[in-house]
C-alpha cells in the first residue's frame, strides 16, 4: 500500500477510535467503534491476509458490536447521558501513563531495530490463505485451539448464571 | 491504469442498474403471482399487465411526506435505512454471474469483485443488516417499533449461527471460500446432489435472516404495526424495503451460487442459466410466502436454536466423516 | 513505502485510545468499548509482525484474540446488566461493588 | 489482494451515494406538512400511553450472549473446514473435541431453559 492510503487509513482509524471516548451517547460510541474495526479490516487486507479481514468484521462487527447495541437497548442508556468524566487527578494521570506508555512502545521499538523493516517483497505462496491458517491452527496450534473452547463454554454458563440472578 | 477504472466503474454501474431494476419488478412479480395464488388478478392498472406498477409506486413514495418524529433521534433515525441498504446492495458485490467474457481485448469475469473470500464476505454484510434494524427500531421512540426491532435482531442473530453453519459443508467440499471456484468445483455434480440437508438447513436459515413467511415476525403487521419500520415514511420506508427485496435476490444468487451449481449448464450461456435458476429460487420464495402461516415467535426460537442448530451441526460431521473416510481428494 | 513502523506505531496510537477511554470514562459501557479498542489494536500488531516475518502463527493469534473477546464481552455485559439491575447504574465511580 | 478489493470500493461508494440520493429527495420534491396528529407515536390511532423507552426482558440477552459464543465457534470451524481435505481423520477428532466440550454447554443452556420464550 502506498503512503497516502495509508494516512487515509490511519485518519480514519484513529478519527473513530477518538470518536468512541468522546462521544456522549453510546450508541455512537458503538457505531464509531465500528468504523475502527472496518478500518483495521482495511489494513489487515493492505498486510495480506484477506482471510482474518473478512472473520475480524463477522465477529466484533457482527456479533460483538451487536451485543453492545443490544446491552444499550435493553437498559435504555441510549440518551439522557451527560458527558460524564473521572476527576481531575485521574484525568491526569491518566494522559501521563499514556504519554509514558507511547515513549515506551517507541522506545522499546526503536531498539530493536524492527521499525524501518520492510516486509519482506515475495511473501511465500498462500501466505494468509484460509487453508494456511487452518493447517497451522489444527497441527501447531491444537491445545489453544481446545483452550479455546473451554474458554468459551465458561463463558457461556457464566454469562447465564450472572444475567439470570440479581447481584 | 484509469482506463481500467473507467472500464470498472461502468461494469459496476451496469451491474448495479441491473440488480435494482431486479428488484424494483420482483415486487411486482411477486404481488401478481400472490395474486394468482389467491385466486385474484394482482396489480392490472398502470400499464399493460400493470407492468408500470413500480414506477408508480416509486413516484408514490417520493411525493410522501417525509417524517420525523418529533422524539426520535434524529441522526440515528435518518441513518438506520441507510445501515440497511448500503450492506444490501454490497453483498451482490462477489456473486459470479457467469464464466468470463472478452471486452476491449481482456478476459474479464462476469460478476463485480472476484475474491478469495467470498463467502464469508457474504456473511459479514449480512450481519451488517441487524445494525439497521435495531437502530431503527429504538431510534423511532415508538413501543411497537422498538419492540419489533429488539425482536427482529434478536430473530436474525438466533438464525445466523444456523446459517454459517448449514453452508460449511459446501467449503468442506470444495475446499474453498471463493464462490467462483465453489462453482467450478460443481462441475458436473452440482452440490444439492452431495448435501441435499445442508441445502434444506440453507433455505430455512436464510428464510429467517430475511424475514420471509414462515419467519416474517418482524413484519407481523396484525402483531406489531410493521415493526421497526413503524414511523418510516416515504423514501426512508422504500430504502428499508428496497433493502429487504435486494436480500431475497442475494439470498436466491447465494442458493444458486452454492448449491445449485451456479452458472453451470448445457447448451444455454452462463448468466441465461445463472439468470433461470435464481428465477426458479425466487418462484420458489414466493410460493412459500402464498402457502405456509406465520409462526409464533417462541416457536421461532425454539425452532431455530433446539432444531436447527443441532442437526446443522451433525449435518457437518456426518460430512466431514464422509469426505475422511474417502479416499480421493473429495 | 510504508514500512513495519507504521503500522505498529497506527497500533501503539489506538491501543493508547483505548487506555485513555478506560482511564477517563465513567460509563461502564463505553470503558469496555474501550478494551475492545485495546484488542483490536493488538490484533492490528499481531497481523503487521506476521506479515513482518512472513509466518501465519501471528494470524493464527487473532483468531484466539477473538475468542478472548467474545468471551470477554459476553460475561462483562452480563455483570454489567447485573449491576445495573442491582443498583440502576453503569457508572463506574457509584460502584463500588468490591465491599458488599 | 487490496486491489481484489477495488471493485468493492466503487460498489460502495455508488450504494452510498444511492442512499444519500434517497434520503434527500423527498426534501427536494415535497415539503412536509406536520400537525400534532401525524406526529403523534403511532399506537393504532389512540394517543400514545406511557414512555417508549423501557426495559427488557433479560432474554435477549442471553439470545445474543449464545449469539456470540456459537458465532466464534463457527468462526473457528472456518479454516478448518477449508484444510480438512488435508487433515482427514485428525482434522475429524480435533473438530469432535472442540464440539463436544461446547456441546457440554449447549446442554446446560437447553437444561436452564435459555431457549424457551415465556
Amino acid at each position: 500500500m502506498n503512503q497516502i492510503g495509508f494516512v487515509l487509513l490511519s485518519v480514519l482509524a484513529v478519527g473513530s477510535a477518538l470518536s468512541v471516548i468522546l462521544q456522549r451517547n453510546p450508541v455512537m460510541s458503538a457505531l464509531s467503534l465500528v468504523v475502527t474495526i472496518f478500518s483495521l479490516a482495511l489494513a489487515f487486507l493492505s498486510l495480506g491476509s484477506s482471510f482474518v479481514a473478512v472473520v475480524q468484521v463477522i465477529v466484533y462487527a457482527g456479533a460483538v458490536m451487536v451485543l453492545f447495541v443490544f446491552v444499550i437497548m435493553l437498559l435504555d442508556l441510549g440518551r439522557r447521558e451527560p458527558f460524564k468524566l473521572t476527576g481531575v487527578g485521574r484525568k491526569i494521570l491518566g494522559i501521563a501513563a499514556v504519554a509514558a506508555f507511547l515513549f515506551q512502545i517507541s522506545a522499546s521499538l526503536s531498539a530493536v531495530g524492527v521499525m524501518g523493516a520492510r516486509p519482506p517483497e515475495p511473501l511465500p505462496p498462500g501466505y494468509g490463505t484460509a487453508l494456511a491458517i487452518g493447517r497451522s491452527v489444527f497441527t501447531d496450534y491444537v491445545y489453544p485451539f481446545e483452550a479455546a473452547s473451554v474458554l468459551l463454554l465458561a463463558a457461556m454458563v457464566g454469562a447465564l448464571i450472572l444475567a439470570k440472578r440479581r447481584i | 491504469m484509469s482506463q481500467t477504472v473507467v472500464v470498472d466503474i461502468v461494469r459496476i454501474a451496469v451491474i448495479l442498474g441491473m440488480f435494482l431494476g431486479c428488484v424494483a419488478y420482483l415486487v411486482w412479480v411477486e404481488r401478481k403471482l400472490l395474486g394468482h395464488i389467491q385466486i385474484r388478478v394482482g396489480p392490472k392498472r398502470v400499464g399493460p399487465y400493470g407492468l408500470l406498477q413500480p414506477i408508480a409506486d416509486f413516484v408514490k413514495l417520493v411525493s410522501k411526506e417525509d417524517l420525523t418524529p418529533p422524539n426520535a433521534h434524529r441522526a440515528l433515525f435518518r441513518l438506520a435505512p441507510a445501515i440497511a441498504l448500503v450492506p444490501a446492495i454490497l453483498s451482490i458485490a462477489v456473486i459470479p454471474f457467469g464464466g468470463t467474457i472478452r471486452v476491449l481485448g481482456r478476459e474479464m469475469p462476469i460478476g463485480i469483485a472476484d475474491i478469495n473470500v467470498g463467502l464469508l464476505y457474504v456473511f459479514a454484510m449480512s450481519s451488517m443488516g441487524v445494525f439497521g434494524i435495531a437502530l431503527a427500531g429504538w431510534s423511532s421512540n415508538n413501543k411497537y417499533s422498538l419492540m419489533g426491532g429488539l425482536r427482529s435482531s434478536a430473530q436474525l442473530i438466533s438464525y445466523e449461527v444456523s446459517l454459517g453453519l448449514s453452508v460449511l459443508g459446501v467449503v468442506l467440499l470444495a475446499g474453498t471460500f471463493s464462490l467462483r471456484e465453489i462453482v467450478a468445483a460443481q462441475h458436473p455434480i452440482p452440490f444439492v446432489a452431495l448435501q441435499p440437508v445442508g441445502f434444506l438447513l440453507f433455505l430455512m436459515a436464510s428464510s429467517a435472516e430475511i424475514a420471509r413467511i414462515p419467519f416474517d415476525l418482524p413484519e407481523a403487521e396484525t402483531e406489531l404495526v410493521a415493526g421497526f419500520h413503524t414511523e418510516y415514511s416515504s423514501m426512508k420506508f422504500a430504502m428499508f424495503f428496497v433493502a429487504e427485496y435486494a436480500n431475497l435476490v442475494t439470498v436466491s444468487a447465494m442458493a444458486v451460487t452454492l448449491f445449485l451449481g451456479g452458472w453451470n449448464g448445457p447448451f444455454l450461456p452462463g448468466p441465461i442459466w445463472f439468470a433461470l435458476k435464481t428465477a426458479a429460487m425466487l418462484f420458489l420464495f414466493i410460493w412459500v410466502r402464498g402457502t405456509l402461516p406465520r409462526y409464533r415467535y417462541d416457536q421461532l426460537m425454539r425452532f431455530g436454536w433446539k432444531f436447527l442448530l443441532p442437526v446443522a451441526l451433525l449435518n457437518l460431521l456426518v460430512t466431514a466423516l464422509i469426505v475422511a473416510l474417502s479416499g480421493g481428494e473429495g | 513505502m510504508v514500512t513495519l513502523g507504521h503500522y505498529l506505531g497506527l497500533s501503539a496510537v489506538l491501543f493508547a485510545i483505548g487506555v485513555t477511554g478506560v482511564l477517563v470514562r465513567r460509563n461502564a459501557l463505553v470503558v469496555f468499548m474501550s478494551i475492545e479498542l485495546m484488542l483490536n489494536a493488538a490484533n492490528l500488531a499481531f497481523v503487521a509482525f506476521a506479515r513482518h516475518r512472513a509466518d501465519v502463527g501471528g494470524l493464527v493469534f487473532v483468531f484466539f484474540v477473538l475468542a478472548v473477546a467474545a468471551a470477554e464481552v459476553a460475561v462483562g455485559l452480563a455483570i454489567i446488566i447485573a449491576i445495573y439491575r442491582n443498583r440502576g447504574t453503569v457508572n463506574v465511580d457509584e460502584i463500588n461493588l468490591m465491599r458488599w | 489482494m487490496l486491489s481484489d478489493f477495488l471493485p468493492i470500493g466503487i460498489l460502495f461508494l455508488m450504494a452510498v451515494a444511492f442512499a444519500g440520493i434517497a434520503l434527500a429527495a423527498p426534501h427536494l420534491i415535497t415539503r412536509a406538512h406536520p400537525t400534532r396528529e401525524k406526529m403523534l407515536p403511532y399506537e393504532c390511532g389512540i394517543d400514545p400511553v406511557g414512555d417508549a423507552r423501557g426495559r427488557f426482558s433479560v432474554h435477549y440477552y442471553v439470545v445474543a450472549m449464545m449469539f456470540i459464543i456459537f458465532d466464534v465457534e463457527v468462526v473457528f470451524l472456518y479454516p478448518w473446514a477449508v484444510a480438512f481435505r488435508q487433515l482427514r481423520m485428525v482434522g475429524l477428532v480435533e473438530a469432535a473435541v472442540f464440539l463436544a466440550i461446547l456441546l457440554v454447554g449447549y446442554v446446560y443452556l437447553w437444561r436452564r431453559g435459555a431457549f424457551e420464550w415465556d
